[in-house]
């Protein structure tokens, strides 16, 4: 078991995934004066005039706290409940100078702002005929497990890796968090990058000083032969604790972080694949039209001689998230099904 | 505000039972690790009182996220609200939704829900329906002063305007959305004055006094079913504990704010208005008040001895009709 | 070459598709007091008092022509330009004893009024434990090809395959559209209806009693051995034509018309991949997480021993849709794609 | 209302620049069968260049499916607009985008927009850019009267509002969307009467009259520029032909009532204004008359001999970055 390159270097402090957040925000905005940051409670309270520049809460899981602090309410704005037009005044900034960030608190909200999303931040530039960039990021959440139900726990990325025009990330960790969210402000174009509530306490080592990681890039988080498992966001540590799980029944699992879902990184998946000759995808989103399903549809396209068994997926089923914990339990892919599933794929 | 005691008594039982099943059956979903999505009510009981006696169990109501008092106002029982909240098969809805998503259909509630502002063109749906079936029946459609700065309200006031509805809409102005002061996000003093721009009355009234409620929505309700349409009707409440009873609200309020809210409390404006009257007594009220800690004793009680959901109802009713093995198909789910 | 008993039966008199859309409103309407229909234009100009109940347009595709005459302003509703409430009230009112059918003008404009379906329709049923039915259908359309470009041409029907508690309908021409929209408006659960622009002038056999096809059922409308095609709306006729003209170099397709994009009809397409053993879906829409990848990754998955060649697909590329008929041209599928893609399978 | 020779002649060049565009160049388009999405706004000029009479080219402007007229009076060339809607490579949008979304980003030319409403926030925004980096530009946003009714302006405007920013919003009221009358869509008379629930001032203008307009967005921008935030006005105007050229109006609006607006033509109303002041002769204008028809001759010509796009630009710009492979992967496409 070894893991790749793209992994911080040991030796370096460890940090919690909100903290990484957090300190990457502080950075993209020291260094870059027109990064600005706006979204519902981002600082919480701190735009009331009266109570002078004061962080109540510092968004709702504190990944931004301390920011109005240092870089003030021009740059730290907290907004009405208007996502379409705060939104979509984001991406208006972000086309006429600016790198906005805007904060949607959960993707479950998406429907009430996704026009100003798939119909301008998209699609504004291939329809101008390429004469504005709009180095737009939607910060979000995703994420079952937590009794918030059916309106608070949506998983809704893979929409974003369908329509053109948007680009999206999911990091795993802490390290991948400030290295994609970095690389997301930089990005000239519109970038969603999701945060999984399941991973904000998580920590891992991370640089102090600020890098970038490249969006559209997957990376190996375990290297193995017999079959290739591709995790997206928290389901890549279902796939690891699965994969140490089927070691011991000698079956040795490649895990795949895919970290972005537009571009999708096919090629490090299908390399994999033609390698392991298996393939099981874990999506924590539900299984129609999804992402796990996308993967599995392009390796059967662009590996099919190389498959030595159905190219397969474990996910969410085709409900909405349910509150009552015995039930949300069985809603999120857990390694017992991971593992269930491979040992179908080797006992067909 | 002429008021009989049978109607003095149920607005006073109606608000000690939103206090008392707040006061305890949040903690108590708390301990339980169910959810941390769970919003008191506490201290805005006189808007949900008030508004809801003037309706029959045949109107409609939509909700929010802070619904608790709206369900309890509406008729839906504490206890199956509670056995909700614990995630039990007996719960309201079954265990499937929790204090976001509680409904009762039978008593016109069609649900507390989950994203600001979602409820309101449901309730203005509902009094479609009132409308074209010639029911007679009125919707209210609450939302918060968080919630009045979605789009969605604008368009269904318009909307139920243009058609002449009966819609009630009512903006529970608690003084924030979260941490953020509806001072800050509302670019209007009052939203009531956003209802001159839908032709409709606008009213602002002090929703700590529940008579004070009571009249404004009587009028309302009576307007709206005599199918003159709409009105926005403001009360200027506040909530006693943070956005969710995890949040401290210190950080972003004073202790003054709360202390003179908190001198300003329904229940005991209640108090302080009837027993001068000499018609009902303080040892009434009292007793009540003991029934009321008895009930949510029973309520958690019942949740806790009601059985969890089977594992299997995870399947059910997210259609009317589907293939059942379309659901899970392929996902290689264990059950 | 055959064609199913699905298919209307010849005899019958020949109507367009939106004539057929338009007499199955007005038979639903005329059985059922309890539908009602409302959207922008749909009356067109007759809601004015001072005009008396006067049809200016019956729509912008003619569907609804003659309904406000028939049935009354209290059951034909013009609508403001306001999507998330009229669409949100319909959705109020299915749940509370009427029938409504909105109509959203084209799918482009999804995103402004997406939470009402996604997070009310889809979920009100399952999240308050089955109290509840919305029998409420929406009516939009799709299909580029018309000089529209990015904002009016789009084909979003996978994020309705995607959602849990919608359901989805793709008629593909008069017969399918009369008989689904009638299934769509009777069934309990919420539908989507879409109409293809490229489809309304088209004639066919309808019935003039009304009928009901059902809802997750697709239809093979040319037997074939060697290859499946599976069409998706107009995409069908795209099948067809290709698989005539395969048909002169000796390769017998079997075509499929998808018509329902929830629930899909997995078990029929799989059932024709088992006999013909390759597979290639033709969608309108943008390839990455759509309805075409699914089949592909389904059939993968099901009939993985019986594929002869890698489960393919023939979209859009992954761009907005351009406004110049010279660049729009080679957006959307043709036969030519589809040929040249079909004889890479059997020539690899 | 004081305003130079020069300044007069550059209203009526603008004036007749939009309405002979309006009058060639959607008929030619049309006979090109290029597409039915064109919208004429004939009989809205004055609304278009007596507001963009009060911006530099610096400021923005965000603009509607109906769109042309803005582009024109924001400075956009009638040459690389017909170009663009007769889908050439050497239109505004090299040809990716038509009629409805016309744009250059060089003369703050947001975009017209084929959502109604969406590019409301996208002006919200670029003031944002303005006030952030202290540039001292101002943002219009223009909408219809069916725009008004799209929550997304009620959030905008309140997100302004509450922000202090550098926007006017501009709804001109032409008394329909598509055949729907105002009249029966919005619930209020008019829409600057909902202003007042956004705490700016609401303004209600003769939109047939150039100077009328003139003054009020005047007034506007220089109060958006002098940071004292936005306002919204609202212009009464009236489109001469139906919501496209291929509808026909008259099946939702009467002679009577073409012939009434007709009778208020922006264009004559200047010449009856400005002739009997004497400064400006007919001649003149007749000779400016003159030169807009040739200038859309020379349009037409311009445009009918431009090159259209390469096939293989389906795929430019989609990105700024993006592996090109992927935007046509796996779909079998011939180029
Ligand atoms: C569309 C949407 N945006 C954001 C949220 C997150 N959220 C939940 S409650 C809330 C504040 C609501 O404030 P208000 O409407 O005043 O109601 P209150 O909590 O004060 O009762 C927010 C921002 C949400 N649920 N839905
Ligand atoms: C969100 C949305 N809904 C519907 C449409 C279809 N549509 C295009 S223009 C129009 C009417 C617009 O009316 P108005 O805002 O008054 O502008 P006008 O056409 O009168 O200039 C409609 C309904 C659209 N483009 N976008
Ligand atoms: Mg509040
Ligand atoms: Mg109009």
């Amino acid at each position: 078991m070894t893991t790749t390159a793209s992994l911080a270097t040991s030796g370096t402090r460890e940090i919690q995934f909100r903290e990484a957040v957090n300190e990457c925000l502080r950075q993209e905005m020291a260094l870059d004066d027109s990064v600005i940051i706006m979204g519902e409670e981002i600082a919480g309270g701190a735009g009331r005039e009266d109570q002078g520049v004061v962080d109540a809460w510092g968004g709702p899981f504190r990944t931004t706290v301390g920011l109005i602090q240092e870089f003030g309410r021009d740059r730290v704005l907290d907004t009405p409940l208007s996502e379409a037009a705060f939104i979509g005044a984001a991406i208006g900034a972000s086309s006429t100078g600016l790198r906005a960030v805007a904060e949607l608190m959960f993707i479950d909200f998406i429907g009430v702002c996704m026009d100003q999303l798939v119909n301008n931040a998209a699609k504004m530039r291939y329809m101008f005929g390429g004469q504005v960039k709009v180095p737009f990021t939607m910060m979000t959440r995703i994420g079952a497990g937590f009794g918030a139900a059916a309106q608070h726990s949506e998983s809704y990325y893979s929409i974003f890796s369908h329509f053109p025009g948007l680009k999206g990330v999911v990091p795993s960790d802490a390290y991948t968090a400030k290295g994609l969210l970095a690389a997301a402000i930089r990005d000239d174009d519109p970038v969603v990058f999701f945060e999984h509530k399941g991973l904000y306490g998580e920590k891992g080592p991370v640089p102090e000083e600020s890098y970038v990681l490249p969006i559209g890039k997957a990376r190996t988080v375990r290297a193995g032969t017999d079959i290739t498992l591709v995790g997206i966001s928290k389901m890549t540590w279902v796939c690891t604790a699965a994969a140490e799980e089927l070691a011991k029944s000698g079956i040795d699992a490649e895990v795949i972080d895919l970290l972005s879902v537009s571009p999708i990184d096919y090629d490090h998946v299908i390399d994999s694949v033609k390698r392991t000759h298996r393939l099981v995808v874990v999506d924590e989103d539900t299984p129609i039209c999804s992402l796990a399903g996308d993967i599995c549809s392009r390796v059967a396209e662009e590996a099919f001689d190389y498959l030595d068994a159905p190219p397969s997926r474990v996910t969410a089923p085709h409900t909405p998230v349910p509150y009552s914990r015995v039930l949300e339990n069985n809603y999120v892919p857990n390694e017992a099904r991971v593992i269930s599933t491979v040992e179908k794929l080797f006992n067909r | 505000m002429e008021m009989d005691r049978d109607t003095l008594l149920k607005l006073y039982k109606t608000m000690i039972t939103i206090r008392n099943f707040e006061e305890r059956g949040i903690p108590e979903t708390g301990q339980r690790r169910m959810s941390a999505s769970v919003h008191s009510s506490a201290g805005q009981e006189a808007v949900a009182t008030g508004v809801c006696s003037q309706l029959t169990d045949e109107d409609y109501m939509g909700s929010t996220h802070r619904g608790h008092g709206h369900c309890i106002a509406k008729g839906v029982e504490p206890r199956v609200m509670m056995a909700e909240l614990f995630g039990r098969a007996t719960g309201s809805n079954k265990g499937k939704g929790g204090s976001m998503h509680i409904a009762d259909m039978s008593k016109g509630m069609l649900g507390t829900n989950g994203v600001v502002g979602a409820s309101i063109p449901l309730a203005v749906g509902a009094a479609l329906t009132s409308k074209v079936k010639k029911l007679g029946r009125v919707a209210v459609a609450f939302f918060g002063d968080g919630g009045a700065n979605q789009g969605i309200l604008h368009e269904s006031m318009n909307l139920a305007s243009i058609w002449k509805l009966p819609v009630v809409f009512v903006c529970e102005n608690n003084g924030y959305a979260m941490s953020t002061p509806a001072e800050y996000a509302l670019s209007t003093a009052q939203v009531s004055d956003r209802a001159a721009g839908y032709d409709m009355p606008g009213l602002h009234i002090d929703g700590m006094d529940v008579f004070a409620v009571c009249d404004a929505a009587g009028e309302a309700v009576a307007r709206a079913r005599a199918g003159d349409g709409p009105s926005l009707l403001e009360f200027e409440t506040y909530r006693y504990y943070g956005h969710t009873v995890f949040d401290d609200p210190l950080t972003y309020r004073s202790k003054e704010e709360e202390d003179h809210w908190r001198a300003r409390d329904p229940i005991q404006h209640f108090r302080n208005t009837v027993l001068p009257l000499g018609d009902i007594t303080a040892e009434e009220l009292d007793q009540m008040d003991q029934e009321a800690v008895d009930m949510m004793e029973e309520a958690v009680k019942f949740a806790d001895e009601s059985p969890l959901p089977e594992e299997i109802e995870l399947y059910d009713d997210v259609y009317v009709s589907y293939p059942a093995a379309e659901l899970k198909r392929g996902t290689n789910m264990g059950i």
